[in-house]
């Protein structure tokens, strides 16, 4: 097994998560790999969705941004932003990427302030689509690197809806029904979230990691499945995908989870 | 708290006074065309954004020109920072300011951390939904997004429960542009404009703008035009002014024209982290320019026949 | 002076009350007669805007219907209905052409049932853009054939909006401020509205037409102008054109007002 | 009161259980998709309409096969004419049923002063608005037409008060069919769709159709759709059939591929004037034919041929 850096363990954790036969919608960065290793690997049949339009780009070549030329490359349409956010509104996407810079429990998520919103320790980009995918997907994928202060017991800021500090805050807030986070994926383990009480709660952990490191790398209460698995390490087919055909120049992989 | 609240009646009667249904030519040099339609206190929005189709070169005139206490559609890359770092910009509707794979906007953290900026919140989709209720002409659009967040509550939007089901509704006000800057592939000397790729937010944008200004990078024979009228995405008369503006998305791309100048970006990133490396890039890029034939001359035409050349690459 | 229809000199009329400068939706029928007319004659920079979306036809052959290729024929634009009605709602399209089975002194009409909705004596059409035309349109000119019958105190079915029986009801339902009818053109005259009343006024006859020939075909008390002009004939270059070039084949033409 | 209310929650979950939103071949005989795709008791709906791009050899194929007590889109021609002839609608959200130049529908004023057939009204807009929102996953839409009319006392529209600015609005209630059916020039087999000329309200009822049938003048290579993804109006994973239907909108026309068949309209129309001469129709034209093979046999090569040659006359 060769050495491999903690951004390679979580972007083929997240690979591993996604179905085939869906339409998966893919913001900037980590999620583009994940999608890219898993329309390689183990789900060709996946749909990609850019939010400025493009629908089923083959992924060969890695988008640097969202409305890139490359994310309707060799494409079924090139759409625009109001109907791919409608199409996901009416209930034809399945899966949706998000990342953050804070998540508490229930995966809400922060990517917009640390500290006040009027007067920012670091102001961060904005909801972009992550709002959006949050919303209106059938279930979303969390990407986090996982430290204690971004895992944490109250989010500077909401920007992005997880199951809003409650079993019942989607339905309360509006938000379309059966909706919600299905997975985080971090460089520690793979979390889903408890059916009664919609909280985080590890079932599975990353090679030579232990569950009280990740307790201790989490910020709030976290639960623990009844049984914990432990996540292969990135295989080799996965590691020679990635290194030497989703993303050779190391745009990505070089970045830090 | 709407830092342009909705206001169809006004808005149809902007649309009764100043838009030409006629043919008018309206082929301009973009300094006449920001001199024209951008003023001090508009309210103003580019598309695409930032690194893709983004109307750079138009940009880049109105900080030359500068007008004050503009208020801004907040989804870009350099386009809201040059403005932000000019000290052109009073407000902000945000969604995403941020340079995706490459992290943070440092001009926005500064303004935001160290100036105070204001900032509105709103998810991506809201923004493109507040334009295209603008283009509807209605005063808002129902959404399912936004609910139950601080995004929400930072936001200038409403709830409401659907009278025929019950549903829990965000309304998003309309939000129509006193200028909107669009960069096309092509268009006639009237402002018919043929865009290829993904449309991005542009068709709602060119509908939700009280002014327009369309930057292009071929103007084309109205016969052209004519010849497949289902090619038009923004008819002529929503446009106020065309600017012929080749390579006017330097240095994002174009799709199937051009493709994004790493180099200039990664270098610009760079100068951006400082206040000062800011002000020089802007000096040398951008004040340092009288215009967009001169900024072309700068960037050079080898490197430029290069980025077209490499387009699909 | 040659010989003319009643038809005829309708279209004529309808043709000389038209801008050149603005928008103008057209329906099916007369009102691509005198479009076309004026086009020619009076108003060459006028836009024709079709209701399932062609922008800008040069009308130099007729369409039969609202949708056909000739409504984009070396247009500017092929666009969609929701686009072409959501620019009406807009504020752009400065005059609509509207028609009926029925009026009223207000300028309302009826294109849906003669008798009552539900076991209608006649089954009229229905709305289709009619209703649209006349609530957002900036002004409408409304063709009729003057019969006693047709010019009712009471409509059927009130289709689409004229001033809606009162001088604020537009105002009262909501409809965009300023909006309403501007002129009636019929066989026998030309009508306005009232400023303080709302309701239909004659302020020019046709040839050969006296008042009280068209107050006799009027169902509703029908005010006139302190004036009333009279409406010049056809003129030979009206004639030409509309036989020679808008309707050689007289699909429209044959027909009565 | 309204024949199919708005359902935005059922309507995200049909789309999750029945989308296919992989690559599948969906090309099949109008037999198999219309034995498939269109159910007793659907509601249904047509585009464009009637003379113009109208999938007529579907509707003829729904005549044969006759499931009962549709409930349908009332923006049409023969279209309309034919199904309500053929005794298998049950209501109609009603716009605009007749024939432009050529006057009144005898078989609508049969059906509604005879046999008293439930019409409910709308506008032409309203009709386009509501399968908009359909399409936007949205319970409504706000307007500002069919106000303070009749047309809105008979429709299931509803008022309210925009929040933000005090103005009165309808408010549409979303429209979902049960079935669509759309005829385009172009489809791949997996129901990629391109269309020339105006776009009517195909995009909208594309996406507001839980089932929906594609009727295309030419199957194309799924290559040409990937060449120009901007040219795709209806993307594969919206569509459940295609059916390969050259001359399918005959006697209507098809844009840029052949004109309407006068002839042919002008011999309907005096037929359908009286309930004998519509029956006589129907058996030659409708169920004498087994498919619509032996429909175009029928009309006659050199006349479709003809048809086609004097596409722009």
């Amino acid at each position: 097994m060769s050495a491999y850096s903690a951004t390679e363990m979580l972007v083929c954790l997240a690979a591993r998560q996604m179905r085939g036969r869906t339409a998966v919608f893919i913001g900037t960065g980590l999620p583009m790999l994940a999608a890219a290793l898993a329309k390689r690997l183990y789900a060709p049949e996946l749909l990609p969705v850019f939010e400025f339009g493009g629908i089923g780009s083959t992924l060969d070549r890695l988008p640097l941004g969202v409305g890139e030329s490359r994310t309707f490359e060799r494409a079924f349409a090139a759409l625009g932003i109001c109907d791919v956010m409608e199409t996901a509104q009416r209930g034809l996407i399945g899966d949706g990427f998000l990342g953050g810079a804070q998540i508490n429990a229930w995966g809400d998520l922060n990517t917009t302030v640390i500290g006040p919103h009027d007067r920012p320790k670091v102001r961060l980009p904005g909801s972009g689509g992550g709002n959006d995918v949050g919303s209106l997907c059938w279930r979303t994928i969390i990407l986090m690197k996982h430290e204690r202060q971004r895992f944490v017991e109250k989010l500077d800021f909401l920007t992005t809806p997880g199951y809003l500090g409650s079993a019942r805050g989607r339905e309360r807030a509006g938000l379309p029904r059966g909706t919600g986070p299905y997975r985080v994926v971090t460089d520690l383990g793979l979390f889903d979230f408890a059916p009664r009480t919609k909280r985080m709660r590890l079932i599975a952990l990353n090679p030579g990691v232990k569950t009280a490191d990740v307790v201790a790398a989490t910020g709030f209460k976290l639960a623990v499945a009844p049984r914990v698995e432990n996540n292969p390490p990135p295989t080799e087919p996965e590691l020679t995908t990635l290194r030497e055909s989703v993303d050779p120049q190391r745009i990505f992989l070089k970045q830090s989870a | 708290m709407l830092l342009q609240p909705p206001d169809p009646e006004g808005l149809r009667a902007w649309m009764r006074d100043h838009k030409d249904m006629t043919l008018t030519r309206k082929v301009m040099s973009e300094s006449e065309a920001v001199r024209r339609f951008v003023r001090e206190g508009d309210y103003v929005g580019f598309e695409l954004y930032g690194t893709v189709r983004c109307p750079l070169s138009v940009v880049r005139e109105i900080v030359r020109q500068g007008p004050r206490r503009l208020r801004l559609l907040g989804q870009g890359l350099m386009d809201v920072d040059f403005l932000v770092a000019a000290g052109l910009v009073e407000a902000m509707d945000i969604t995403y300011v941020g340079y995706e794979a490459y992290g943070l906007s440092s001009v926005l953290r500064r303004a935001a951390e160290k100036d105070g900026l204001r900032l509105i919140e709103w998810s991506n989709a809201a923004l493109a939904w507040r334009m295209k209720a603008a283009a509807m002409g209605l005063p808002f659009l129902p959404a399912r997004s936004m609910l139950g967040t601080d995004t929400f509550k930072h936001s200038g939007a409403r709830r409401m429960k659907d009278p025929y089901t019950g549903i829990e509704l965000a309304l998003l006000p309309a939000l129509a542009l006193d200028c909107g800057v669009i960069h096309v592939h092509r268009a006639d000397v009237f402002g018919n404009c043929q865009l290829d790729g993904i449309t991005g937010f542009a068709l709602e944008m060119a509908r939700a703008s009280k002014r327009l200004i369309i930057s292009a990078e071929q103007i084309i024979e109205t016969e052209e035009i004519l010849k497949r009228p289902e090619k038009t995405a923004i008819p002529f008369y929503l446009v106020d002014a065309v600017v012929h503006a080749p390579f006017g998305a330097h240095p994002g791309e174009t799709c199937y024209l051009y493709r994004r100048d790493e180099g200039h970006i990664s270098g610009y990133l760079a100068a951006a982290r400082s206040a000062e490396g800011m002000k020089r890039y802007l000096d040398e890029w951008v004040y340092g320019v009288p215009d967009h034939a001169a900024y072309m001359r700068r960037v050079g035409e080898s490197d430029l026949a290069k980025l077209a050349e490499e387009k699909g690459s």
